[in-house]
């Protein structure tokens, strides 16, 4: 916490910003994480299969980049929500609820960030020389084997790559977050969420500005950690 | 075991149309560039899916278009040697030989310590093949597919990219292996030195088809077939008892036609072997010859003459029960009037039957 | 043109607004456009330079501030439209609810949600915030409130059942089948919810004020009656 | 145009709408096309040069991603507004004015649009082998032949993948736009400002449908298009 | 024009120390997989830069550490056969042909047609990299490198990958552009055949150090030197004139030491050439041996004994103005009685001496 900037700006964050920040990195760690599996597996049918319905999987998983955030938060809502179909079944057989929960907030954010994170981890496996694939099947490794051993470590950086910018667009994604979950200070009011509502009282920018380079810090943060594992992948794989 | 390989396939404007049988040991495939070696080798090891045909290992059909049989790759339990390589870049040299053992049935198979002391590869374990000179991922590439315990040993060109010595160190653990397994070997090389040491069965491909097959000494020994082999890979072999270790450094073998000396064998006694003697590394002479410093003087008879289009001639003899070819010019072939039933004899130098063509009867 | 004039205007008013400027446009031949959005991004647009002729607001603050800087023409102002919060709850024909101060709307969510827009920022949330303070049950309803960006996105959150009862505009409230309006705030319990309008400063075109002089005119004044608002006198 | 569906949906545009589509696919295919050789330029300098500053670049080509959109849209009108310092400068000395034009709207779609399209173009290049263009080194073609005739044929698939990104989010975008450029119709309303501006009044749903359904089917239209033209372009380099 | 390359450079646990001078023609890097031949080949390309040296070629400075000149690799002119092919996927095999025709300056340069005719690749000029043989592609590699009309050429392991009978096409081709034009040639070789007949500079290497350098028949028929390159590929040069192309198809030269016999020689007549003799392929006589078939018995003089550690022994001989290499076994030495200053006769086979082993006099 920096207090007292020159400019009169002050870093001391109200609890509520706190725990918005807090919320934040919250969302975006779960919705980066959880989908990534997804995102992988998706990307991957993509790349290697050629099947019925491919292309509308694929728009699918762009929709929500196409979509007007607000769209897909409605569409979210009226799915996921508790008198939604998913989210009715989700609520009465696992007991799981989304609407007004951190959940959703993460579940809009892994579904705003999807498209992005599959491209790129798509582009990596394209980029997969299949001739290490079937050396690898050929010393014994099955499809899946095939796929941990080789494939997998060979798109690391993709990975990464979609990962972070996952992880990114969540903590920047808001029009389908307070749409579907809404701004609930503490439970769902994200960074982004927290930022809009300074924007939208006259004065209320250098607020906004503190908490817009706390995102803009975090994101940041994570996008050199990445770099830097990436590199350190990449190194690897070029031999010393 | 044995492998029996019959398919047609076709890619582009190119047809492969092959049958032949491979039984344990080397089978070597031969031919030009572009022949169609290496797409065999992928159709046995099922990277290639044939059009139409059916390929079977032992009791098990790895693939048959009619059945629609086709075992998945991984389940067909290979080594497979590729024409580049291909070793994983983000492994170490170590997990790359490993890699094949992760899904091999524990079984003794080959020792790690000693795959790699043969391919001269222990410094280099801990490294990734991106730094690896050509030949060294090329060794690499054969120790992880001969460490993986396979029941199919599938090498395109395993050692194109090395050197001689590397290949003398490497050729006797091939042979081993071919003496003391059962696994078959389909072995692709241009090397007809290589071809000769190792091959138990003999494919001579052109243009996709099966030009030759069959045992590697008679494909060898055959006159007819030299044009297809290439005059310098002609000869024939030549079966012998190691009898005696001299002092000299020197190994006394008898063959059926007199005793025959050549550099150290590395064999027991009492050890059959057989001895490849190349056609142009024989003198021929009606009388025997003395004071040479070559030591093998075999008697022999010429059975059959064949002038090439050239100023060379091939002779076929007969040493003892053995075959030989020798390869002179057509000029002397007059000047010592060589023709079917004369009496003459063969002149061996000891040093010219190098270590790589002594190999275990096969 | 010089006849064509640029409108910013509220997100809220588009319906009756639209009907207005197509009256308009057939009366006099001339093209007025309106860019909606949030008050506040209009008014940032303007003070960010907008080729915007007139504004309505659905906030008197954003005007305010605007006033203050200068970009309107203080004498053009007036409080155009006026409009009312209510209490709405899902499905149709829900039971009346007395709104008193006091009254236990904390009870009536019991687990559940009250949908409202952004209490701090956005109006129709502001309102709501000032209402339920006023009446004595914000702190206890405080913790239960789901704030959207929008008065439509808190009626949408009711709509679709996902919260039992919203605060949002009468005039929202009246259109959607998917609610009912239960109670409606006293006027008296939050400060008088006015759309104000104004000519920007800069403007070339005469026809904004010609404009501003139709918005309160017969025609306009049935458009707006027709979505809910109350059309305030000069 | 398909009138009458059963839903009672009609697909007739009103004028208004008309020029909403057209803006939207102007504004999205120029922000694409104006950004591409810079976004290709930038994923070459990040993915093949070490310098100084390397990951404040880095950063600022994310920051549209991380920033809620209309913080993105805000300092687009701080910078390039009429008021703004760029936008000062462009409107004095070269005449161009963004703010409030569809100009603008494709400077949003495309500042929006750019973190997604450099991330696709430099995943690609990071898998093109260096070993090809030292190979063409050899042969004599300086670094600009080299990266002419072999590096941007072997990524073309990513140059088409983040294109393609990239027009998707342009038609998808909104806060950045209608914050930065408002919602003028006919001269800023892009499609997702007209959904927009549906959705803020009762009774506008059916409408804002109508218009999602036609930016998902162009968008959807195009995706098609660049998955079928990158297959083609792999197919090429696969060999016959 | 003339190559001077001195430099010294370390990748992690190997260092690299060379310096040698390669005039025009052909020289050649040989040694042990991991020696650091292709890394002397790419510091000379530029592409990787040493840490300290120096390399010229003719009067242009490529690089040199002290002056820190690294000219850029794409001005260096070079034709580079990578031992792994690299070629463009994305190109048709015509438009890799034709890639550095792009850059070069206009001038007559290599024919396209004879090019790829000598390569054996007019059917494959419309298809992509991809599915190409390994030889195919190894091929397209030599005429894109031969096509950029390059001031060096790099070549390292171009034809390993290639069948004798294309290697019999290449090889001439190869001769000939040494003998036309004055571009250095690198050449990366583990074929002593091709080494012999090719290399008009030979340098060999071990361990990231050269231990011998020099013009190729010297290093050749130096005894001194058989270890380094291996008991198979010693041998000596003899220097030659085309005498008379006789009908039979045999060509006479005459040698100092008397006339020589070999299988046609493509030479026009008082033709000088060099004609490498294999130290295996040379029989010793203490007298004149009759009747045999091979043509070629010159009288000699012991110059030298050297027994080796095995049963061998390599002696080398002056006949007429020349010196020979005979490589026997240490028991026929003894039997014999060679020893420095002994009259003998060496018995060489005509066809022994192939086509490969004959060259213009370098
Ligand atoms: N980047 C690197 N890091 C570590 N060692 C390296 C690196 N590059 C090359 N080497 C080592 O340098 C040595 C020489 O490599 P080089 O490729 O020059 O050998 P070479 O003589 O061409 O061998 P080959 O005949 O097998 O192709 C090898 O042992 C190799 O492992
Ligand atoms: N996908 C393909 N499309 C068209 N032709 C192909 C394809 N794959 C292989 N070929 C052709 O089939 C022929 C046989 O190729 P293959 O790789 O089996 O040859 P090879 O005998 O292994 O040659 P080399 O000794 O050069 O490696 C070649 O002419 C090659 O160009
Ligand atoms: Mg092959
Ligand atoms: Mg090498």
């Amino acid at each position: 916490m920096l207090d007292g900037l020159p400019g009169g700006l002050t870093f001391t964050l109200t609890p509520d910003e706190w725990r918005a920040v807090a919320l934040s990195l919250k969302v975006s760690v779960w919705a980066t994480l959880v989908s990534l599996p997804f995102g992988v597996a998706v990307a991957y049918v993509l790349a290697r299969y050629e099947f019925w319905g491919k292309q509308a999987l694929n728009g699918l998983v762009h929709l929500p980049l196409i979509l007007p955030p607000v769209v897909t938060g409605y569409i979210l809502l009226m799915t996921f929500g508790r008198k939604g179909f998913v989210g009715g079944l989700l609520d009465q057989y696992l007991g799981i609820v989304l609407a007004f929960r951190w959940t959703g907030a993460a579940l809009a954010a892994a579904v705003m960030a999807f498209p992005l994170m599959v491209r790129a981890i798509r582009l990596a496996i394209e980029a997969v020389d299949p001739k290490l694939e079937q050396a690898a099947s050929t010393l014994g490794a099955s499809r899946a084997w095939v796929f941990a051993t080789v494939t997998l470590p060979l798109i690391l950086p993709g990975v990464i790559a979609g990962a972070i910018l996952a992880f990114a667009k969540a903590m920047g994604e808001f029009g389908a977050t307070i749409t579907f979950v809404s701004n609930i200070p503490g439970q769902t009011q994200t960074l982004p969420s927290a930022i809009y509502s300074f924007l939208q009282v006259p004065g209320g920018d250098a607020q906004a500005a503190r908490l817009v380079l706390i995102a803009v810090a975090i994101a940041l943060l994570a996008l050199l950690l990445s770099e830097w594992i990436g590199r350190a992948v990449a190194r690897r794989i070029a031999g010393s | 075991m044995s492998l029996t390989v019959r398919f047609a396939h076709r890619f582009g404007d190119f047809s492969l149309d092959v049958a032949f049988q491979a039984p344990a040991g080397v089978t070597a495939l031969s031919g030009r560039s572009g022949s169609g070696k290496t797409s065999v080798i992928n159709a046995v090891a099922g990277l290639i899916r044939p059009d139409a045909g059916r390929i079977q290992l032992g009791e098990t059909v790895l693939f048959d278009a009619e059945r629609r049989i086709s075992v998945p790759v991984h389940r067909r339990r290979l080594g497979y040697v590729f024409q580049e390589g291909r070793l994983f870049p983000h492994l170490s040299v170590r997990q790359n030989l490993n890699y094949g053992r992760w899904f091999a049935p524990r079984s003794p198979g080959e020792s790690f310590d000693h795959v790699v002391g043969m391919l001269g590869i222990d410094g280099l374990l801990e490294r990734r093949p991106g730094g690896l000179s050509g030949g060294e991922k090329q060794r690499v590439a054969i120790g992880r597919a001969l460490l993986a315990n396979p029941r199919l040993l599938l090498m395109d060109e395993p050692l194109a990219a090395l050197d001689e010595e590397r290949k003398a160190e490497i050729l006797p653990y091939l042979e081993r292996l071919r003496g003391e397994t059962d696994i078959p070997i389909l072995y692709v090389s241009h090397s007809m030195a290589e071809v000769a040491r190792l091959a138990t069965t003999l494919v001579l491909m052109d243009k996709g088809q099966v030009i030759r097959s069959g045992p590697a000494h008679e494909v060898l020994s055959d006159p007819e077939n030299v044009p297809a082999l290439g005059i310098r890979a002609a000869g024939a072999s030549l079966q012998a008892i190691v009898a005696a270790q001299a002092e000299d450094g020197l190994t006394r073998l008898e063959a059926s036609a007199g005793p025959l000396f050549l550099p150290h064998v590395d064999a027991s006694l009492g050890a059959r072997l057989s001895i490849r003697i190349l056609a142009q590394d024989v003198i021929l002479s009606r009388t025997r010859p003395e004071g040479l410093s070559a030591l093998n003087i075999l008697p022999a008879t010429v059975m059959a003459v064949r002038l090439g289009e050239g100023p060379g001639a091939i002779i076929q003899l007969r040493a003892g029960d053995d075959l030989l070819l020798a390869r002179i010019t057509r000029r002397s072939a007059l000047a010592l009037e060589l023709a079917p039933g004369a009496a003459c004899f063969a002149v061996l130098k000891s040093v010219a039957v190098a270590q790589s063509e002594v190999g275990g009867a096969g | 043109l010089a006849g064509d004039i640029t409108i910013f205007a509220a997100a809220s008013m588009k319906t009756a607004l639209d009907e207005v400027v197509t009256a308009w446009n057939a009366e006099t031949g001339n093209t007025a456009v309106v860019s909606y959005a949030g008050s506040s991004a209009l008014a940032r647009q303007i003070q960010g330079g907008a080729p915007a002729d007139l504004f309505i607001s659905a906030a008197v603050n954003w005007m305010d501030t605007l006033q203050q800087d200068g970009l309107i023409k203080p004498e053009t102002r007036v409080d155009l439209l006026g409009n009312s919060i209510v209490l709405v709850a899902h499905g149709a024909g829900a039971a009346p609810v007395q709104i008193a101060p006091g009254f236990d709307l904390a009870g009536m969510l019991g687990e559940n949600r009250l949908a409202m827009a952004l209490v701090d920022s956005v109006p129709a949330g502001v309102y709501g915030k000032a209402a339920l303070t006023s009446l004595g049950v914000w702190d206890a309803v405080e913790p239960k409130v789901a704030q959207a960006d929008n008065v439509r996105a808190a009626l949408a959150l009711v709509a679709a059942g996902e919260a039992p009862l919203g605060i949002v505009y009468a005039t929202d409230a009246a259109a959607e089948p998917g609610v009912s309006v239960v109670g409606t705030f006293p006027a008296g319990s939050h400060p008088a919810i006015i759309y104000p309008a104004a000519v920007m400063a800069e403007t070339g075109k005469p026809d904004a004020e010609a404009f501003l002089i139709y918005l309160s005119g017969a025609k306009a004044r049935a458009a707006f009656e027709g979505q809910g608002f109350q059309v305030l006198k000069k």
